[in-house]
């Protein structure tokens, strides 16, 4: 569900720039207070790698494409990392498949960045007492903020020629093609979050 | 029966040349047979086609009588895999070692059964938990090959199995396989363990086979043996005890 | 060919700045501005045939947009098939997008395509990136083959055991991805270890080429050109 | 000055009890020592922690007279890891075996020299722009080994660099090795290979130190070795080239 290029005018993929230059410094700088940053990148590079090949298993529905999104299991699993980690995975998608936008890079990266940090504080506030119920509300409900903030982007963004009624009609119909989609997300996120329980705990964000 | 038989068989990697051509052989059930040769021979990629990993690129290849075709896989042959992270998969080594049982649909109690007895025979008894990936170099070694074991196939295609194994392992490794009454084909540098495993044995070297015979003959010949950077096992050399012996020489 | 060897860091600006002068396009008389644009480029950097290939996604995701929009919106009805109306402003709002979106894709793929993942990691750096982001995307693309073929022996050794196929084998999928992604979580840790044990320290170790005249001289131009297409669209 | 120094050192895995625990010893520059021990004795382990790759439980080590930090790295120690896959990263061989060097700052032409120097005392020569995944498993290996060479390290820490060896490849590598004037600590269940590199061996099993002396003294105690499951190597023991021995029997 990346916003691609050419769809919204031009101030607002640089307004998104702008926002998502001012959250990667905010993470970069909580990333840089934690003990040790870099005994943290191989785990955060490969889960990068995962959050980057989900988008290339993709079904185009247009005018975008259902795939994988799991900005929620970024979150989870990577705290502040994740922005970083997500708008890197975001730019390589754009570059090197031309999936996503590279103007839209900005906006793309609230789309993901914000639910992870959602996904991750929900996490924090109540992981350890209802692993399996948080991690499901995180998966999915990080897919739903994605949603939400792409059609808030989309409404305000299309040209005014667009009839409203039928925008909201293409909206809900693009909303409704994803529901299975926050399932699938919730699921996932569990199922990882549970074996690591078991086999790993020390990759855990909980310890 | 053959429980193996390859007619004419090409063996490579997509989009490059052959590694081995025109391999034919035969191997009867029960049969214990030793595959040497040097280092890229082509014994690991023999292993994948025989176990329909790799198409063969001509000729073919038959299990009990049956074509091998890549992608069809058949319970009838067990694969244990040169690099041992291969084929571990599961979170825990239990779980590993069950899937295969749990798979061919067995009753619980008689996978539970047949893993214990997998592992005792591995000597991984009290590692049931582990998770492999926590396992040493050796240890997984062992899991690959209860892995194994427990499906009871009919043959075996034993890539490096003592590798990484210390010498206690190594024999009772050897102790376990001789027991064997099912084909078992290894690949191995180790030339002491094919020599007391198989009583025959099959050269490769430069894409074809070069020695199909009893392993005595074949692994003790010197000039055959030096021709494609082998070396006669020590114990089919007399020497001193003192630690020194005659180095050859090699190109 | 010139172009061939510009600099990686020219080409992350050029690419910036005529994408974001392509995305202020807002009129729909510089069209074929829009359409010849991504053409010079591709043919100056010798990549036509590559980017037309990779550019399907981008093609459909385009023309789904201007399908949709055509049907949707805008007064003047151009064609009437039965209950489908065809609508003039939805078209040209939909040509507007998605030539937008086209020549912006096709735009990056000639200009970065091109580029390995050393080379474009060393851009991103040169345009002050972080180190933390730009390691990050460098691992990112060597582990994607680590990921893949961790998963394709999980598969595989799933298989050789007499795992299911079809979708009986659905949730073993889900437990394996989880298991895979594990593995190749410690497997990327051993790596990280092998890469600093030989000296990989932060930062990388390729060298940033300087910033030539041809490379100045290539962004200059693009700047220009940019500005030339935001103006031209304005005036007329 | 000694290259490396233990003291009362603990090794394990974080959330784990620990694997070795009180380890002292010292080897001097251009010593070559052996190091072994049954399957999950630690060796492994205790190369990772000296490599700067796990933190140290307790103690410490020190290597030319530094404290070894976790994760901290030292171009002085140079660790060929047990899986090879481990090690290659990079997308074709002279790349990956390049990496060192070009790390360490080196200009391109001695960068050049010093790989194909690498890759020919290997065996690689002409293997150059394999991808690295595409070698057979005594390629990778031989790989590794390059790899560290290359970097010419007060250090070498190996494990099992013998593993998935052919024999001449083997012998090669020994005489390789035998050559260097650097520090070697090689870990290894080929204990033929330990006698002919190392004048001196060290024996761990159970968590600590069990022997640390001559090669011939602790390899040829048969009763010290059959109590830490080894097996004293042919070449120590005196037979007379038929094939058969007094095999030892084992708990
Ligand atoms: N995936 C691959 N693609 C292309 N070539 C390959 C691939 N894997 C191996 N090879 C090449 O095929 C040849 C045979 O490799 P193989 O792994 O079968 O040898 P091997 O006899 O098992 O050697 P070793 O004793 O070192 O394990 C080698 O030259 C190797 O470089
Ligand atoms: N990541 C890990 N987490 C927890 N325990 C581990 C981990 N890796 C290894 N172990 C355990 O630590 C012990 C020592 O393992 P190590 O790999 O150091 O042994 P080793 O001497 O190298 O054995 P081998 O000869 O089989 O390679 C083993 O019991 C092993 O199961
Ligand atoms: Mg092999
Ligand atoms: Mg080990």
């Amino acid at each position: 569900m990346h916003l691609p290029d050419g769809i919204v005018p031009v101030e607002m993929a640089l307004a998104g720039y702008g926002a998502s230059a001012a959250l990667a410094a905010l993470a970069l700088a909580r990333v840089k207070a934690l003990p040790d940053p870099q005994a943290e990148i191989p785990r955060v590079a490969m889960l990068t790698t995962v959050f980057f090949a989900a988008s290339l298993v993709a079904v185009p529905v247009p005018p975008v494409s259902v795939h994988l999104m799991l900005g929620g299991l970024m979150g989870v699993m990577l705290g502040w990392f994740s922005v970083p980690a997500i708008l890197v995975g975001l730019f390589l998608q754009a570059v090197l498949f031309g999936h996503g936008g590279i103007t839209t890079l900005g906006l793309n990266g609230m789309i993901f960045c914000l639910p992870a940090l959602m996904a991750f504080g929900l996490w924090q506030l109540a992981g350890r007492r209802w692993p399996d119920l948080v991690a499901l509300a995180a998966g999915s409900g990080a897919v739903l903020m994605a949603l939400a903030i792409f059609a808030a982007i989309v409404l305000v963004g299309l040209p005014v020629v667009v009839d409203a009624g039928a925008e909201r009609v293409a909206l809900s119909i693009f909303l409704i093609a994803h529901l299975p989609l926050a399932m699938a997300e919730g699921v996932i996120v569990m199922t990882l979050l549970r074996v690591l329980r078991r086999v790993e705990p020390r990759l855990l964000p909980h310890g | 029966m053959n429980v193996l038989a390859l007619h004419k068989l090409s063996v490579g990697h997509p989009g490059h040349p052959p590694v081995l051509s025109g391999l034919s052989m035969q191997m009867r059930a029960g049969e214990h047979v030793g595959l040497v040769g040097p280092n890229g021979a082509g014994k690991t990629s023999l292993f994948h086609t025989i176990a329909a990993v790799l198409p063969a690129q001509a000729g073919s290849a038959e299990v009990r009588g049956r074509a091998v075709r890549a992608g069809h896989f058949d319970t009838d042959i067990a694969l244990v895999f040169q690099q041992a992270e291969d084929q571990l998969f599961c979170p825990t080594l239990f779980e590993d070692v069950a899937f295969g049982p749990r798979n061919m649909g067995l009753p619980e109690p008689e996978v539970q059964a047949r893993v214990a007895q997998a592992l005792a025979a591995c000597g991984l008894t009290g590692l049931e938990d582990r998770p492999v990936h926590h396992l040493s170099g050796g240890e997984k070694r062992r899991a690959c090959i209860a892995g194994a074991l427990v499906m009871q196939p009919a043959l075996m295609l034993l890539d490096e199995p003592s590798a990484a194994l210390d010498l206690r392992n190594r024999r009772r490794l050897i102790a376990l396989l001789a027991g064997m009454d099912q084909a078992l084909l290894i690949a191995s540098h180790d030339l002491e363990l094919v020599l007391e495993l198989c009583p025959r044995v099959v050269l490769i070297d430069e894409g074809r086979i070069c020695a199909d015979g009893p392993a005595r003959a074949v692994l003790g010949d010197t000039a055959l043996m030096a021709a494609h950077g082998q070396e006669v096992p020590h114990s089919l050399t007399p020497h001193d005890g003192t630690g020194h012996r005659h180095v050859r020489s090699f190109p | 060919m010139a172009d061939a060897a510009l600099n990686p860091r020219a080409r992350l600006v050029i690419a910036l700045m005529l994408a974001f002068g392509i995305a202020a396009v807002r009129g729909v008389a510089v069209l074929p501005v829009l359409v010849a644009l991504p053409v010079l480029v591709a043919l100056a950097a010798g990549q036509a045939r590559h980017i037309l290939r990779r550019l399907r996604g981008a093609a459909l995701l385009a023309l789904g947009v201007v399908v949709t929009l055509t049907l949707i919106s805008g007064e003047t009805v151009l064609a009437q098939i039965g209950p489908v109306a065809l609508r003039l402003q939805g078209l040209e709002a939909g040509m507007l997008i998605a030539l937008r979106l086209l020549s912006i894709v096709a735009v990056t793929l000639a200009l970065l395509a091109p580029l390995s993942p050393f080379q474009l990691v060393a851009g991103l750096r040169g345009m002050g990136v972080p180190a933390l982001m730009a390691d990050l995307a460098l691992l990112t693309l060597r582990y994607l083959d680590e990921l893949a073929a961790e998963l394709r022996r999980a598969r595989l050794a799933r298989r050789l055991r007499g795992g299911r196929t079809g979708w009986r084998a659905l949730p073993d999928h889900a437990f394996l991805l989880a298991t895979a992604l594990i593995r190749a979580q410690a497997r990327a840790e051993r790596l990280w270890s092998a890469m600093r044990l030989r000296g990989y320290g932060s930062g990388l170790a390729v060298d940033l080429a300087p910033m030539r005249v041809t490379d100045w001289g290539a962004v200059t131009a693009a700047i220009i050109a940019a500005l030339a297409l935001v103006m031209l669209d304005r005036a007329l």
